[in-house]
């Protein structure tokens, strides 16, 4: 079964959901090393997303759009704008289709993260949600069906995150934080991996 | 921290509405705040824009010779894209807009993002970003270091060369030239709170102060126990004048600033020093701002700023402005 | 509290050489500031003075239009007998002197002693208190009220008067009628702590406020747990238009002032709701004043003052000034 | 023996001294029911006195008259401005004259408390330092020695400073806390009693 409107419909409403209970521990996260606001806006975001998003249209190009203009109308923050960035990509991206395979998800990914890294001048390394999206792009790339990706897309958001606590944050308001950001989640990253989880599940 | 606000929700629009409430100069459509005269047929537009908890900056400096249109964001967050592109369009007169604003990640890909919108408009824009925090990134990181209280003075003097007549590109090199010779440092001694969180930005001791830290309670160069007025300044000087500047001057302008909470007793305490400091290294100050320009709402602290002049930056801002903050 | 200061016998002296090196329109002469157009000949000099700790308030206010010269004391105690008489003689262009501080009793003596003591060197001078403070005594005892912020309408309208070539009893009059005519009253939520002293001025709980707490800290009319700024400014303004006055006009002008730390922010949150409330009262709102006008150094809250205006007055409002803090 | 300059000069000393001494009491005392400063300012305007006191003057009115002139530019409070009247006063009542009588004292304290009513607006029974100068100036009426104005005027004031400590303020910034002051030793009064037992000592 392929990615449709309605595949898109479900995301929306177990992302809104998975926000607004990740919505203190993504705070907390970004207290530690930032403004401590990731998640009072990702609620924010994905409600209006999921208010946004048009009941009965099918081509994936619109529904994107819709989502698209809510963010861009919903947030200023920095995370906030990048998955404006994202939904704008999808929204070009799948323009008078209704429906795309699982096995395209990955190339899409990859060019959210080329976009984005455009966008937001985050290098891969600079500890970001940018190197979550590239590593599940990664392990998109060869997945043919929903449980492959399923699995895959999981098992390389966890390892992304284990794998850059361990080093410092090189990008925005954190990088000043230098040293003192080795051993803490990236909260961009971790919202990616929560929500991914809610969208999977 | 106590606040006297209502919902915390409400707090950002409510004030806006007040803002303009008592200054109708100023025009507010969502979370856009331009000036009466705005869009002006035949000026380059300038606009700006940021989050909320910092006024008189951003909503507060929109007026003639200064911001045509200002994007606003909750306390501490960016504008949203939206709002940066309906700032840009209330700020177009047909030859272009100057977007400048502070250098921070989130503002700039909103500005970024909302240029590329408007192009499509037919709206050609430029970017100049404040960058005058020498304590946010070393010299040879300066494109890192994030915009605070200096902006200011490149409202000013970008605002006054497109009240000239000027076009978009000549506007947008006498911002980037006031930017570049403009620096700024800050000292902080208590936090303050964004409406609705649990606790306060940052925790800082009874007894400590902490040099260069940023507006939003990004750290700084060093934290340790509060130490004399003139000890503050002296440092705060030192490190301003040791940055580097390709077109230093004898003449400059200086702006100490409250970040919120330090009353104006402290600053001209604090000025008398800088001025004797300046005059020692054989500088004049021309136009001098003692006072609230730039805050984080209840923050206790202040900044320096300190702009280089050449004939032309004197004159430009020595020109007529008027908004409810800063009048020439 | 912190404080950015050096010696605290030397916060006074030091706070006022930068704000006279700041703005050379001001000349400092011991512990007396005048405009350095002061005395102009021909003109009814108008003279204030108080303790410090209140900037703006009395020394920022000294310029063309407003104050001619002002006498200051240390934090939060009145001026010396000798500066109020330097004050006076700094004022007295030759049709004599109006003497118009806030109500308190020391400032009261030595501002008489010093009119008498002028008065054998042949000036002339005359006496109006500021009495605007609501919570300070009942209205049967308005006598006995303190001057708070609205005492800056008074400079603004007899400054006004004076420029435009007034004798002494009509300045003084209008100065009366001014005051008669402004009510204030404020709110706190946290102390300022003189320099030097071991501790803040007053206590108060971390949720507390105070309605009508005085700018030295004086107690007000009821302490209770901080409620919404809607409810407070209510509570104020009903206060304010309940208070008996005269002539009350369907024209005010207001003033929301901060006592120090409470941001431009949640001046304007309230401004709002005040606007609203005057407006469903009848009243039409001219020249609105939002910011720290009068303060208390660091103290949190803001007063609300009210002036009605006749016609008189509010062209004398709208005459041109200029000093550091208010220009019109 | 009479009250002479050199008197005076003693007398400036040992208050300088005592307000020295008594700078923290009258700080707090002043700090329950007005604005604590009472203290620090008595200090710093009997240091300016003891230091405006002529060497090697005789005439006590002259003397009187540096005293007043250090007041006058040394302080602005209410109790410093009361402390300028009383130097006022004694210096017109005392011009030209080398020495005064013990037994004049009554009469001058009476005329400073005239002069403090009205400049200062207090009422008998207001709780002031002006209560405490009417009583002590009673008690003087009829002392003739050093001795015998001694032991007068201090009894006098410490039963005036018993007799108000529970009664009500009713003048300046004290008056607004009503009948929490009643139980409070006012500080003007306090501080008057202290300067005398040092003078007198
Ligand atoms: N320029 C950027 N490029 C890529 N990711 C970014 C960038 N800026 C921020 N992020 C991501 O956004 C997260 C912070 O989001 P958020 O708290 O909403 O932003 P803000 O810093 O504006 O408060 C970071 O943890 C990081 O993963
Ligand atoms: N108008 C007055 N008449 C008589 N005594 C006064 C008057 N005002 C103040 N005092 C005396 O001065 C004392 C307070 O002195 P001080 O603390 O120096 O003054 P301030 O109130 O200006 O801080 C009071 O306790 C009272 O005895
Ligand atoms: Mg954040
Ligand atoms: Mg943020
Ligand atoms: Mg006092
Ligand atoms: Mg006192």
């Amino acid at each position: 079964m392929a990615i449709t409107a309605d595949t898109l419909r479900h995301a929306a409403t177990r992302a809104r959901d998975a926000a607004a209970l990740a919505q203190d521990d993504l705070n907390a996260a970004d207290g530690r090393l930032g403004d401590g606001d990731t998640g009072v806006m990702l609620r924010r975001l994905f409600e209006a997303v999921a208010t946004a998003i048009p009941a009965h249209e099918n081509d994936l190009g619109i529904v994107f759009q819709a989502c698209a203009r809510a963010c861009a109308s919903g947030t200023g923050s920095s995370l906030g704008t990048l998955v404006t960035v994202a939904m704008m990509t999808l929204a070009k991206a799948t323009r008078g289709r209704s429906e795309i395979g699982w096995d395209e998800l990955g190339g899409l990914l990859a060019s959210i993260r080329d976009q984005m890294m455009a966008r937001g001048g985050a290098k891969l390394g600079d500890k970001t949600v940018v190197d979550m999206i590239d590593a599940v792009a990664s392990a998109l790339a060869h997945c043919a069906t929903r449980d492959e990706a399923t699995v895959a897309a999981q098992k390389a958001a966890q390892d992304a995150l284990d794998a850059f606590r361990a080093r410092p944050n090189k990008l925005g308001r954190a990088r000043m934080f230098g040293e003192r950001t080795i051993g803490l989640d990236d909260p961009g990253m971790l919202a990616f991996s929560r929500l991914l989880a809610a969208v999977a599940a | 921290m106590k606040k006297l606000m209502n919902a915390a929700d409400a707090f950002v629009d409510e004030m806006l509405d007040g803002l303009v409430a008592a200054h109708p100069t100023l025009v507010r459509e969502a979370r856009v705040v331009r000036a009466a005269h705005a869009p002006k047929p035949g000026k380059v537009g300038i606009v700006s824009g940021g989050g909320s908890g910092h006024l008189p900056l951003f909503t507060g400096y929109v007026g003639p010779g200064l911001l045509d249109a200002c994007a606003i964001g909750d306390v501490f967050a960016g504008p949203s894209v939206d709002s940066c592109i309906q700032a840009i369009k209330a700020g177009d007169g047909g030859r272009g807009v100057l977007r400048l604003y502070g250098n921070y990640g989130g503002d700039r890909m909103n500005f970024d993002l909302a240029g590329e919108m408007v192009e499509m408009n037919g709206i050609r824009t430029t970017t100049v970003l404040g960058t005058d925090d020498i304590a946010s990134a070393t010299p040879d990181e300066a494109a890192k270091r994030r915009g605070v209280a200096g902006i200011i003075y490149a409202y000013k003097i970008a605002g006054a060369k497109a009240d000239a007549g000027a076009d978009l590109t000549e506007v947008t090199a006498t911002a980037q030239a006031a930017v570049d010779a403009c620096r700024t440092i800050g000292v902080a001694l208590s936090p303050c709170q964004i409406p609705g969180a649990a606790k306060p930005t940052f925790e800082i001791g009874a007894d400590e102060i902490e040099m260069g830290m940023g507006i939003h309670g990004e750290p700084g160069i060093w934290r340790d126990k509060l130490r004399s007025a003139d000890d503050v300044a002296d440092e705060m000087v030192r490190r301003l004048l040791a940055d580097p500047i390709t077109d230093k001057s004898e003449r400059v302008s200086v702006l100490v600033n409250s970040l919120g909470a330090t009353p104006l007793e402290e600053l001209f305490i604090v000025y008398r020093r800088v001025a004797a400091l300046l005059r020692k290294d054989g500088r004049t100050i021309v136009r001098p701002l003692v006072g609230h320009y730039v805050t984080s709402m209840e923050m206790a602290g202040l900044s320096i700023s300190i702009i280089h002049l050449d004939a032309e930056r004197e004159r430009l801002l020595a020109a007529p402005c008027a908004c409810p903050f800063w009048r020439v």
